[in-house]
């Protein structure tokens, strides 16, 4: 079957932040994205975890971008603009996907 | 005071508060899911909102309400400056994350104010019906406070309209507000339609709506090592002090004694919800475990258990009541 | 019939789904967990059902319950054939999305069914119990027709046992159904057993419901640019075309008033649960933005603040009661 | 005792079990969202809990309190011993799969003892207020011998101090006590309070959570292929066996009528929640499919539709009530 | 550590092809997936959010599977039948396993 | 933009073993993971779904961790400790993450 490279990025980013990611990421031009779930974790600032909320303050989404590797950068800087003073995580992966005029 | 402190003590509302608490630190896995304890906060938020209106429209417009509203705003602003200033003496955290805290003491815990009501209801001590429109009025000044307390240091703050919008339409006020227009526009009619749900049993939803907020509390307190000695004590002393300013206020508005005890809890609650989520947009390089912690952990659980009867006890003293 | 207007307009029901429209079209993030938005339509199918079933076993099944049925079942296969050639005419839209949205139309809301249950209610009229049975037999022919105006077109649509299956036995449907079964099995017992569940809370609960429905619309809302104006004048003229349709056929079947306006209800109404799901199967390439922004954005309201108290009126006229 | 097991059968509560497993059985997509159950197996938990506490708070500490308390535990211990000797006779399953379905018997199911005092009720027999504390006590023991019996054999099953924790203050048990000693320590003033959310609603809460019993229960069934034709005999004859151990205890001890029966169901009944958890954890190599699917699917459903009707009728005519 | 080579398949689907792309992993013989709820996102169709949703005809969930490399064309090939003419996107990347065994 | 190497690490593993994975990754000095809800799945034991469950006995997470290649293997030793007599996999692949500090 017929694949095409692309890049897979994966965001882990406060909800309180996401409207804000996903602003950033269409005015990169980017126009596909999901949105999953966390359900807690652990980093520099700590362990958290879902069941222990009340506040919308906290709490975090996965973010996953497939798209064409020209528009990787782009995307980078982006993002970077939005997560830069705020915690989470980012990276990327090289990947094939179908049906390449999707991306 | 004794007995009411004592009464309180074994509410099952209280009681349940304490059990959570109790499971959280004992680490068992009893957890409510969090869209349960959503929905729970959406029908407390709806019940209580309803309720103050249907109450307004019945009782007609207090002279008062124009004043309480002002007096709720004016204490929202001011005791972020009170509170910073004893968090710079009592503790050593950082300017901008006792800036954090400040906020969120100046703004309100809504469920601190549900649980006053229930107080109240259980003591059969009247109050004004618009003191949820008050409790609304009071949530988001104190952000602002904060903000410029920042902002005056070397950090600075991301603050715009988005933002503004974004606390100000908050989930939890909209529908406080909104519910009580409703409650206003039906009127008594209204309320005898969905009084079976919002009404009768109000009291249990909210005992298991407080067993959720013990074992958040409770496993707030695990990681009670973020907070240093002065800040645990500031979690104790900043509600008396803000419950003496909403006692004052009070006085000067002249709220019955049902008003003046909920104008006190207001003042010495300390937000957990609007407040958390502006502050990690606008202020990400603040430690959130601080201020939850202290909100949740030490603050809420103070102003339920021991709180509320003393500001009951003072209301009625000094109300003449 | 004004005066029935506004007390609709006035109730806890329809000024909760109006809060819901605002808070969205404020874009406030005030949201409803999805998890309690389904509980909640679990209760209610269920209470509704039961409600249902139970009345029918203390009163016996009329002689008019066949030809009801009948009925609904013949509405529902002929309304997406009214509404394919009005939307053709009225809307540039394609062929596809046309027959797609016409199905939609055919079926039924039972969101729709029970908040005329509940204006019903209040206004004190009774209605034949075994309604609800009708309601559910209305769900699926329209998807049939819908499928076979897709058919006649160079299009082709996905259609087997599989996917008929899931349709008819669909968790709605098969709730309601199953729920009126038991409320018949256990009749005025069973239902005095859970009545202070299923009964009193009841608007209460509903309330909350519409509360998620307006924000569920009002987000529709603002999507809104996917409809062409036409669309629009559909969303509005189709449901009083569908109710006139109803009340021939309940007049024709001799149904009491408050059966004349369930069935006016019902095929007024349009479905956003049972037919999008078979739609995204069986037509994947119709735009869900379309019909499912018409039928809870456009339909639903105006069914509900304005179509409801009309439907009302006109039954009471034309039963004579 | 035929009439008893027709009501029984007629009660809501077991035809929307009945509905959920015909539902599943048919593969409808009808399901109850997670949380949602979660949160209603909070509100039984903690209604039966406080309901048990708030009754002996005003009945006072029976002095066969202590006794029941210890023959419930023994019987937790020993009915593994019965069950694991069964299995081996009447089915093939591997000697680690018997021990750890044997665990499951030997513990006891909340729901199966919820739907007990609810027949009860509706038969308006009395039973001892501290029967949910004893209810507690026989969740844990069976695991204890359980793990004995694998230790046993070959294999070995993992065990420390942790998992003992999690076992002992898994969260069903915490609510359960917890809201006991609350619903003691109030008493029944506390239980006025809050009595029209935790006592008239009740059987309409447990409706709901019988029908995603039904669905869960059905889907088990779909799976029965992991169980050979003596496991399901013996999801069958277990439970009357440990009926009759209840029984023989509870007349020892000098229960109720209401008491005896729910120490009969209490043996009969086989855990779905404390038990897997914590084989899973210790016994990774057991398959969990047999063990839930016996209990789940097979010994659940027997309890609720033929055994509780036998247990009364058993207690009674022997209780000489 | 020993790793083996192996292919991760990611499938963002709809909820209402979920069991149809199940059965069609079934009959490529594939025999492990795990399925991960979707909150939101954005596509060629337009942006969606769970929040927005009352209908079951919306929605969307992530399928991954971990396979062995020589899986990889007949898994593509069945799942391509059902996606086809439906919304979603299907990435493959390279991954190692432990236990290979088990796939 | 500036990237590094990495690994990103993928384990799918009971709920009830969650708390002991985490215990061990700390020992493994690992500080950094995202957990996510999994709805269901199939594998060699079976196929299992969220909606069919009742017991907290069953039901599976996805663990996501990235790491500093060097990390890898102490990583691995001690995840295959705790899920050794458990079901679930383990994957790893090769990523790039920004703001490497965090690592
Ligand atoms: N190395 C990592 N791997 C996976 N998730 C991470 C990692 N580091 C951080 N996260 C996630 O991002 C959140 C915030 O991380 P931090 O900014 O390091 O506190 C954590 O709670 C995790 O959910
Ligand atoms: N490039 C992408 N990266 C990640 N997820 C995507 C991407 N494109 C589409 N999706 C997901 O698939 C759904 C349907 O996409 P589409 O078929 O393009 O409308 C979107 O709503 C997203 O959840
Ligand atoms: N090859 C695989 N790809 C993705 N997830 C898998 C795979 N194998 C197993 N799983 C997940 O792990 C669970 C247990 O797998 P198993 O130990 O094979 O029964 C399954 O139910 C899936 O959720
Ligand atoms: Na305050
Ligand atoms: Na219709
Ligand atoms: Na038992």
């Amino acid at each position: 079957m017929q694949k095409h490279e692309a890049k897979r990025v994966e965001i882990m980013i406060e909800t309180v932040m996401l409207r804000r990611l996903t602003e950033a990421l269409q005015s990169a031009d980017v126009t596909g994205w999901s949105v999953l779930p966390v359900l807690g974790g652990s980093g520099r600032s700590g362990t958290w975890s879902r069941e222990g909320q009340i506040s919308r303050g906290t709490g975090m989404v996965q973010v996953v971008c497939l798209i064409r590797p020209e528009k990787l950068e782009p995307l980078l800087e982006a993002v970077y603009l939005v997560v830069e003073r705020h915690i989470g995580v980012i990276s990327v992966s090289d990947v094939k996907v179908l049906r390449a005029e999707r991306f | 005071m004794l007995d009411l402190a004592i009464a309180n003590l074994l509410s099952p509302i209280v009681l349940s508060f304490v059990l959570g608490m109790a499971a959280a630190l004992a680490r068992s896995d009893l957890s409510v899911p969090e869209a349960v304890a959503k929905g729970i906060s959406i029908y407390l938020l709806f019940a209580i909102g309803f309720k103050g209106g249907a109450s307004l429209a019945s009782h007609g417009i207090d002279l008062t309400l124009g004043l309480s509203l002002g007096a709720g705003i004016i204490l929202s602003f001011v005791l972020p400056l009170l509170a910073f200033s004893l968090l710079r003496v009592l503790s050593g955290m950082s300017r901008i994350d006792a800036a954090a805290v400040a906020g969120h003491y100046g703004s309100i815990s809504i469920v601190t104010f549900v649980a006053a009501t229930s107080v109240l209801s259980d003591a059969g001590v009247a109050s004004e019906s618009y003191m949820v429109a008050v409790a609304a009025a009071m949530e988001a000044p104190a952000i602002l406070s904060a903000l410029w307390l920042i902002s005056r240091g070397s950090d600075n703050a991301e603050m715009n309209s988005d933002l503004w919008r974004e606390i100000l339409l908050n989930g939890s006020i909209v529908l406080l507000l909104g519910s009580f227009v409703i409650g206003m526009a039906t009127g008594p009619e209204g309320l005898a339609k969905i009084e079976s749900f919002i009404v009768s049993p109000f009291q249990g939803v909210l005992c298991i709506f407080l067993l959720d907020m013990g074992l958040i509390a409770g496993r707030g307190l695990r990681q009670a090592n973020v907070l240093d000695r002065g800040a645990v004590v500031f979690g104790f002393v900043m509600p008396l002090l803000g419950a003496s300013a909403g006692l004052l206020a009070a006085l000067l508005v002249g709220l019955s004694t049902g008003g003046t005890m909920l104008l006190m809890t207001l003042s010495a609650s300390a937000s957990y919800i609007a407040v958390p989520a502006a502050m990690r947009v606008a202020v990400p390089q603040a430690n959130p475990s601080i201020y939850l912690t202290l909100s949740l952990a030490v603050t809420f659980p103070f102003n339920l258990v021991l709180g509320l009867p003393i500001y009951l006890a003072v209301a009625q003293m000094l109300t003449g009541a």
